[in-house]
């Protein structure tokens, strides 16, 4: 799993290092798939990404994504949205399965089981739990706790909890009760590994054994 | 008889919003409808990357990437407006707390249901977005869009004849000629441009139109 | 619905108000069944709920409870904490059923539907909606928007989603843009009135039509 | 023959907690393990209610009853801890992502079931809170107990007579008289007080027993 909307929360050092670091053959789930040179572009350009769940990955800078897809060189699971989250979400909360309304009746429910709830027609969705989920946020301490920028926050909270194990990326750390306990947006619990950005360098911040 | 501009189609639509409304408006034209809401009412416009009171453009050296709407243009924040995750946003979405959304479309059918993702083309890289859960996850959702396509077949049709965003969703279509309800009794005329006829509306859609109660 | 676990939370003023309105006949749908004489308590000494949704009504003074429960006077729906959290957001979150794996082989799942799904088991619960939500908050504005105390916060945020009309009882308000938009907890989409309760007196804060 | 106290229950549980685990603590006897967790290790407290980072009891003065436990009791929060709402406190439960949970039961079966919450007799009025929820969220749940009712009969026993909480959720127990794994494989000693035999325990417990692998 790789955070960010557009831009926006994209954890793009934890990506060039996963690039560098050769792992292939990679599912990402993702809302995007990476626009530009930069971030999920350069994985997909590095040709690492067998398959990609997510829910839009057309994009006006597309192009390396959108040139794996016509070579047939990668799989594409097109989500909804609101799916995309409700799935991540159901992993990271131990649901076996959830029904929901969107894209009842649409080519992206084909082959789906569906029921009538209350007069209403919904599609039952499965969880989507991750190895990895690779998140982006703006502090974060040596417990893993995390606080968010703005939009930038968008999937990063969901996915962390969705994972088996978390590596966020901060641009900054500060010291344990510096976080105010009503606005850590993600308890440390659901981090495993902090590595805090700053301009060219960086420092592992929190480091615990992941079972994935 | 004087076709609506785009312009004009966006600001007749921020006229049905009204005060203290929950609103979310499609990318693309949609985002528009932001320009015509009177700065004398509360409306609250949400966006499903996680921003509720969202507020206009910012000035150009005050441009923040961390704070896009869902159409990846920089946006600002009003006072009173908020946070939140993709799950929690979807929640606002689906759980039916957004009032009003405001999407495009290819097609709509006279049921309401929708098309406005896919136009069906063999070779066309396929990407949802959220209209799927916005089109079935509002209280209310409204199509703007031009009646007709360039070739002139009428994009308000009897049977939606490109995939589906959702089904029966869709509760008013403002186009450029005519403003219609749509639902489970069919469509209906609430208004139309100067010049226009039923009768000349009705052959332009090849639809059995009517006007609306009330109307 | 009504906020609180044990003391903390409970709204006990627009409880209060309850009472004195008169309405009865109510389905709660609470984690405790009230202790004591104040708040939930109150509600059943006056005899006004039919039936209650709850995980924990037995409490050391929950005499009132058990007198009515003992008399037959109300129904009660016992279920898992995280169970009762799981519905609730469900029906905030427009699911239409989710697949949950507390309970299985329970007497508390009896006469459910269950489903194996990737070798767990898991049981088929409903969601839970609310015409109306009374919740207690630290500070809230006239947007609605909420921030809580500690462990009081609870089952408030959760809550708030479900109902058709959310009520919330805060000590202070706030001018808009005084709470940072980074730390609302409860957006205001999810607040319909706000009462602002700081000893005796009472001010209405925020008034929308509800539809429930 | 010397039987544990329900202290030393406690004590003795404490020191399979390892650095760096979350843990649950059920309301009751297990809170009592908190006291003998080490200060030197990291070990993180969850509590149901919304609480991760629970600190110990605050002195008479400092109570807040916004700030308490699961079983209603005042509690502090570390430097680190963190508050949440239900549904991500029963998330952090039921998603697996606590380490450890610690309960006390009325019975565990040989393969792991748990019965803790209700008697089973007819005019109990029945209580479960986040009990299920706990026994087969957790990635490990222990259990500590005396061994046997104060009538003599084994609380670890070949199947459940009480309503259960959860199937197959146990993996250890421990008791005044012996610490023992239980799962598919049925249950095995890990340890037992001074001047007990195996003998001596499969005769009080009735069940057939074996040596843990490696003890």
């Amino acid at each position: 799993m790789i955070s960010g909307f557009g831009d926006a929360g994209v954890p793009n050092e934890l990506i060039d290092a996963l690039v560098e670091g050769g792992a292939t053959d990679l599912t990402v789930i993702c809302n995007n798939a990476g626009a530009g040179e930069t971030g999920i572009a350069a994985l997909m350009k590095a040709n690492r990404v067998r398959r990609i769940i997510c829910s839009f990955p057309r994009q006006a800078t597309s192009h390396h994504f959108d040139a794996r897809y016509r070579a047939g060189e990668i799989e594409l699971e097109l989500v909804p949205q609101g799916n995309l989250a409700a799935r991540i979400q159901a992993a990271g909360a131990g649901f076996g399965a959830i029904y929901t309304p969107t894209g009842f009746g649409t080519l992206l429910a084909e082959g789906k089981e569906t029921r009538e709830i209350e007069g209403r027609n919904y599609v039952l969705e499965y969880p989507i739990h991750a190895d990895f989920a690779l998140i982006k946020a703006r502090t974060g301490d040596r417990w893993g706790n995390l606080v968010y920028s703005k939009a930038a926050r968008n999937f990063a909270p969901i996915m962390a909890m969705a994972a088996k194990c978390t590596i966020a990326q901060v641009s900054e750390t500060v010291s344990l009760g510096s976080l105010d306990p009503e606005l850590v947006i993600t308890p440390g619990i659901f981090v495993q590994k902090i590595v805090e950005c700053a301009g060219p360098s960086s420092a592992v911040r929190k480091e615990e054994t992941c079972s994935a | 008889m004087q076709r609506l501009s785009r312009t004009a189609i966006a600001a007749r639509v921020a006229k049905d919003i009204p005060e203290g409304a929950y609103v979310n408006l499609g990318i693309g034209l949609p985002t528009r409808v932001a320009d015509f809401l009177p700065i004398e009412r509360d409306i609250f416009l949400h966006s499903e990357n996680g921003i509720l009171g969202m507020g206009p453009a910012p000035a150009e050296d005050d441009v923040n990437w961390e704070l896009i709407n869902a159409g990846k243009q920089p946006v600002t924040l009003l006072a009173g407006g908020s946070f939140f995750h993709h799950g929690d946003s979807f929640a606002m979405i689906r759980g039916g707390h957004i009032d009003i959304c405001v999407l495009g479309a290819f097609q709509v059918s006279v049921t309401g249901d929708l098309a406005n993702w896919h136009t069906g083309a063999a070779d066309a890289i396929p990407a949802v977005g959220g209209a799927m859960d916005l089109a079935i996850g509002a209280k209310r959702v409204m199509v703007m869009m031009e009646l007709q396509t360039k070739s002139g077949e009428s994009k308000l049709v009897e049977t939606c004849s490109y995939p589906l965003t959702g089904v029966a969703c869709v509760s008013r279509v403002y186009t450029d000629l005519a403003v219609f309800d749509v639902g489970p009794a069919g469509a209906s005329v609430v208004e139309m441009v100067d010049g226009l006829t039923l009768d000349a509306l009705q052959d332009m859609t090849q639809l059995d139109l009517k006007w609306a109660q009330g109307q």
